[in-house]
């Protein structure tokens, strides 16, 4: 359904932060994309849902297909009504908002009966129908992150782009978060893109896995073989043999003046 | 910034100073001469122009420390501006003071005012300390009109000031004396600008928590900015007074606060040359739309109606300044530094 | 004088301000842009209203509709020209050319309806000298009248804001320009909404200020007021705007009363302001903005 | 400089932090988090995203308040002491989102940051000749130092906002540099570069560490890196020091581990 093919994203047109990212989400699928700080991950998502001219970025090569369209560099506003519904990382509710309104916000797009829909999302999320009144920015660090979820599945999206859901949270919520979002991908029939940090518990809900580094897919293949696999552990730990790769502090001095001097 | 082919610098010394090679010391001197042999070719209006365009650079040169360089707009100049005339005034007529002294003593005694005005800084940022220097502007003026020395509505006269045979009451005369300023305040401004307190300003301006992390006092620098701007602002002021030899709050209106601050965009933000072309483009263009454009305005408009004469000089200062915004909001200057940089390399400009 | 006369007729002018601190705040809020041109706005909204009254062709009420529909094009036009070519700039080229616009519209009021010191009477509804007398207190009919319609605007802003689905897509806006457009708000759309709301408001709030005194080039002023009342109630707060418009008014009024005879007047041209320094000292995000936590 | 030299003093205390409680927007940051950073060495603070390391450096140098604990810095405690007086007193940072003066060139970048070290104020700043020209220069000298041994020359007077994001993580070292502090803390200087400049910048460190005995701080998401170059690493997670020892006894670490990867599920 999603296929990203070698794209470029350049920063106002300078910073080049993705050098040829290709990955894909097939229908249904719930797909990791793992990585560290700064490898490109959100990044990617934001190319996809269009949210990169909000930071003078751009994706300069390659394309983007949804369901067999180019929407690389679209707008935002658009790619939602398009089925694409991106949470973005941090938790970022409308503070000031009551959690019945954002709820609401979400699903700005969707026409119809906006009961039914809002019915539905509690149904995912029991806990949201208890505060629906409160002020979101006043929520618990997990019911927040269960409202900007809930909030992206009230625009009935197709692909889910979810940004770092277990972020800051306590093991026992992210659980129960990942179980919700497993319940979606199965109820709902929406993929869902994944960018985990927390790679163990990414891969145990994930169909097939990414890893990022410096802008670019480093190692992919399905999500039981990448959790067996020792370089998943040396990307997050640098727990690598001794001897494989050359040590920081081995480093010469010359290597950089050898540079001056050529 | 950049020398001429193959000109290089061997000593920090060289590296620092402002005028770099023989062509620069030589372009300064031929105009400086070229500036004070100006009123011979220049008419009566355009020397009036010159005289104000003087005292608008002085003012401005202390906004752009302010807001060019520390990042902290004010709408407040031309208030200050008042408060400097008024007070060199005052000195003049109750307190016995001939009017250089009164011109120093009131230019700090501005600074003070603009001090005040500046300890809101502590705990207020960005537009809410703009919005407050423009109350600065309003409260100002409602004490000079309610002092009752200050002669409220009728305003306060002074004698033309005058060095010891040579008075200045002419603009010819006052030409000189304005220039020597101007000229004595820039290469202040630049001092200022390129040393320690300039950097602190700068450091504030483009990150005001990082400059605090790296040992700058910003609440003691934002006020010193304040300080100086307010004096440049009373100096001004005080100029404005020995020049036109009176004083009075319908000299110093609101929306001269709001140009000076268009001066600085025009001219470009955080640059000391971009401010007194700022000044000089704007201060002229509007002298030739008050003599060209207006008598056409008003030919144009339906005979009783409006008064286009009038309306047409802010009308096209807005205007010039969001063109600006809008499509050159590096100001002048950088339009300067493109043509210098074509200029620098010539004759091999690959 | 009695008291309670001069606290009602600071509530009612107080309502004014709340009324040019309510578009002021609206803008602010969706698009973060200190509108220091709303002051001039007012005039020029209220002069363009007047010029097609004046036209006198056609009824009272069509004249009104016109004008607001002339007040809607102002505030699109003052988006699409001059806010939307700066998207993606930093937030002070939008708010220095709205500096800008100060005195490019005060210019253009001067060109076309200037005559010095002219005052043109204003009074289409027919209400200028009228007054109410209730008891021993007196209340002037176009006072009263801003009074009504500010509350009226009020409620209706609230009504709005809280079910209309334009009106959740501003308030999302407001919060977060990032997160209403990843949910599909359409932000341009809405700053756009947001002009010509505030412009139309700012016709109403001239078209009560014109009753009041007539029309006459300095009414831009009261935008400084209204800045200051903004302020004090926020910036970013609705009723905010409108709680300190009516304590501004009050306290203007009283201070007008009670102080002015002292140091001979005019205090209550400045008096906001004053009030605005103080509180913005203790407070820094007014009586009822919310604070923000500043991160590296 | 041999490294020999510097264990020497390696039991004498820096910096001491003690139960730092840190609270803000309704999220507890900090929770009695104590850190010892001993003089002359390379200490890495590591931990999951949204673990609290950037907070901890936060309050070291003075930008937020600890509700509770005290920090002391060479025995004096700096606890409530303005950001720019803890800068005075030889503390110095690099941020994580790059906060550089993105209007001045490389060289003046440097030069701001020696604002605290130069004695002239203000009026003799305006008179310029004489006395500000020569401190000045005196200075100028050791930025050129430092300039030197960063390689910055071929950018010293181009603005830093036109820099490339490797660079200007250089330029911010530099910064930080040009404070003379005698501890330094850097918050993930590495993020988002690739291996050669990350190579670059381990060297950088080492050097300055080597060459001046600056103590350091480090926050750095690249374990491999942390690894190689630290002495001592703490761990933080939730806002809670969760394990504390060489580089070899944190790579066996369980909580680490389960910090980092998350608890393996059955299944």
């Amino acid at each position: 359904m999603l296929a990203i093919n070698n794209i470029e994203v350049k920063y106002s047109d300078i910073i080049l932060v993705l050098r040829g990212v290709s990955l894909e989400v097939p229908d249904e699928e719930i797909v990791s994309l793992m990585g560290n700080n700064g490898a490109g991950k959100t990044t990617t998502l934001k190319a996809i849902s269009g949210m990169l001219a909000t930071e003078l970025g751009k994706v300069t090569e390659g394309s983007i297909m949804f369901n067999g369209k180019r929407i690389e560099n679209g707008d935002a506003e658009v790619t939602v009504g398009l089925g694409i519904a991106q949470v973005m990382e941090g938790r970022r509710t409308l503070e000031h908002l009551t959690v019945e309104e954002n709820l609401r916000v979400g699903g700005y797009k969707v026409s119809g009966d906006a009961k039914k829909n809002l019915e539905r999302v509690y149904g995912y999320f029991p806990r949201l129908r208890d505060v629906r009144n409160s002020t979101a920015g006043y929520c618990s660090g997990g019911e927040q992150q269960m409202l900007v979820i809930g909030r992206g599945l009230m625009a009935r999206p197709t692909l889910m782009l979810l940004d770092e859901p277990s972020l800051g949270l306590a093991p026992l919520l992210v659980e129960e978060i990942f179980g919700i979002l497993k319940s979606i991908n199965q109820g709902a029939k929406t993929a869902l893109l994944l960018v985990e940090q927390n790679a163990l518990a990414a891969l145990s809900l994930a169909n097939y896995g990414y890893v990022m580094e410096n802008g670019r897919v480093v190692l992919d293949g399905a999500a039981e073989k990448l959790k067996n696999n020792e370089d998943i552990k040396e990307f997050y730990l640098g727990l690598n043999e001794v001897g494989k790769r050359k040590s920081y502090r081995e480093v010469k001095h010359y290597r950089r003046r050898k540079r001056w001097l050529g | 910034m950049g020398l001429p082919c193959g000109t290089f610098n061997a000593e920090y010394r060289e590296d620092m100073a402002i005028l770099r090679t023989r062509t620069h010391w030589g372009l300064a001197i031929a105009a400086i001469v070229l500036l004070f042999t100006l009123p011979s070719y220049l008419s009566n209006t355009w020397l009036i122009v010159a005289n104000f365009i003087g005292i608008w650079i002085v003012a401005a040169l202390g906004l752009s420390l302010l807001t060019g360089y520390c990042g902290q707009i004010s709408l407040g100049q031309a208030g200050f501006m008042a408060a400097g005339a008024f007070s060199c005034a005052a000195l003049v007529n109750y307190g016995g003071l001939s009017y250089w002294p009164a011109l120093i003593v009131a230019a700090f005694f501005t600074g003070g005012i603009g001090l005040i005005f500046g300890i809101p800084s502590l705990r207020v940022k960005g537009f809410y300390l703009a919005i407050i220097t423009l109350a600065a502007h309003f409260i100002i003026l409602f004490v000079i009109l309610h002092i009752p020395a200050l002669q409220g509505t009728m305003g306060l006269n002074i004698a033309p000031p005058h060095i010891g045979s040579v008075t200045f009451d002419s603009h010819h005369n006052f030409f000189y004396l304005i220039m020597g300023v101007v000229i004595i305040m820039t290469i202040i401004t630049k001092n200022i600008v390129r040393t320690k307190p300039g950097r602190a300003f700068i450091a504030i301006r483009d990150n005001d928590l990082a400059a605090e992390m790296m040992g700058v006092d910003v609440f003691r620098y934002k006020l010193i900015a304040f300080f100086i701007c307010a004096v440049y602002a009373g100096l001004a002021g005080g100029l404005m007074l020995g020049y036109i030899t009176h004083a009075h709050i319908d000299e110093y209106p609101f929306m001269d606060s709001v140009w000076c601050l268009g001066f600085l965009i025009v001219g470009g933000l955080g640059s000391v040359a971009g401010t007194i072309m700022g000044v000089v483009f704007l201060r002229v263009f509007s002298q030739l739309t008050y003599m060209y454009l207006a008598p056409l305005a008003t030919l144009l408009m339906p005979a009783g109606m409006g008064t286009a004469g009038f309306g047409i000089g802010p009308f096209t200062y807005g205007l010039i300044i969001i063109l600006f915004l809008i499509f050159e909001p590096r100001g002048l200057y950088h339009r300067w530094e493109i043509f210098k940089s074509w200029y620098r390399l010539w004759p091999f400009a690959y | 004088m009695n008291t309670l006369q001069i606290c009602l007729w600071g509530l009612q002018i107080g309502a004014i301000y709340g009324l040019i601190a309510l578009a002021f705040v609206l803008v602010y809020k969706a698009t973060k842009v200190i509108n220091f041109a709303q002051g001039s706005i007012v005039m020029l909204t209220i002069y363009l209203c007047h010029a097609v009254i004046s036209l006198g062709t056609f009824p009272i009420w069509a004249g009104l509709l016109l004008s607001a529909g002339v007040a809607i094009g102002l505030g699109l036009a003052i988006n699409r020209l001059f806010m939307h070519p700066l998207v993606g700039q930093p937030l002070i080229a939008p708010v220095m050319v709205t500096i800008a616009l100060l005195g490019l519209i005060q210019g253009l009021c001067i060109m076309v309806w200037g005559d010095i010191g002219g005052c043109r009477n204003f009074d289409p509804l027919g209400i200028s000298a009228g007054a109410l007398h209730i008891g021993q207190i007196v209340l002037l009919k176009p006072h009263t009248l801003g009074f009504i319609v500010t509350l009226v605007l009020f409620g209706l802003c609230a009504l709005f804001f809280k079910y209309a689905k334009l009106g959740l897509g501003m308030r999302a806006t407001a919060e977060d320009h990032q997160v209403a457009k990843v949910l599909g708000v359409p932000v341009m759309f809405v700053f756009a909404a947001v002009w010509a709301l505030a412009t139309l408001i700012s016709l109403v709030a001239g078209f009560i200020l014109g009753s009041m005194n007539g029309l006459e080039l300095g009414i831009w002023q009261i935008g400084i007021k209204a800045i200051a009342v903004a302020i004090i109630g926020g910036l970013d707060s609705i009723p905010g705007a409108l709680i300190a418009g009516l304590m501004v008014g009050v306290l203007e009024q009283l201070a007008g009363a009670y102080i002015d005879p002292y140091i001979g007047g005019g205090l209550m041209d400045v008096f906001p302001l004053i009030i605005m320094c103080i509180i913005i000292y203790f407070r820094p995000y007014g009586l009822f903005g919310l604070e923000r936590i500043e991160r590296v | 400089m041999e490294r020999g030299k510097l264990l020497d003093n390696s039991n004498k205390i820096k910096l001491h932090a003690d139960d730092i409680d840190l609270t803000f927007g309704g999220v507890r940051a900090l929770m009695g988090v104590s850190l010892e950073i001993r003089e002359g060495e390379i200490l890495a603070l590591i931990g999951p995203n949204g673990a609290g390391k950037t907070c901890m450096i936060n309050c070291i140098d003075g930008f937020y308040r600890p509700q509770k604990g005290r920090i002391y810095f060479e025995d004096k405690e700096i606890t409530h002491l303005a950001p720019h007086k803890i800068a005075e007193m030889g503390i110095s940072r690099t941020f994580q989102n790059l906060a550089l003066y993105t209007g001045m060139s490389t060289l003046e970048n440097l030069m701001a940051a020696r604002h605290a070290k130069l004695k002239y104020g203000t009026l003799k700043g305006a008179i310029y000749f004489g006395w500000a020209h020569n401190e000045e220069i005196e200075h100028r000298k050791r930025v050129e130092d430092i300039i030197d041994l960063l390689d910055l020359e071929p950018m010293r007077k181009k603005p830093v906002g036109a820099l490339p994001y490797g660079q200007r993580k250089k330029v911010e070292l530099g910064r930080a540099l040009a404070l003379e502090p005698r501890l330094l803390l850097l918050d993930e200087p590495m993020a988002g570069m690739n291996v050669e400049e990350k190579e670059d910048m381990a060297r950088y460190i080492l050097d300055v560490h080597d060459m001046q005995g600056t103590t350091i701080l480090l926050v750095e998401h690249d374990m491999g890196l942390v690894m190689d170059i630290a002495e001592r690493i703490v761990a933080l997670d939730f806002g809670q020091k969760i394990a504390e020892g060489s580089p070899a006894e944190i790579k066996e670490d369980e909580k680490v581990l389960a910090a980092y990867l998350g608890k393996p599920k059955e299944g």
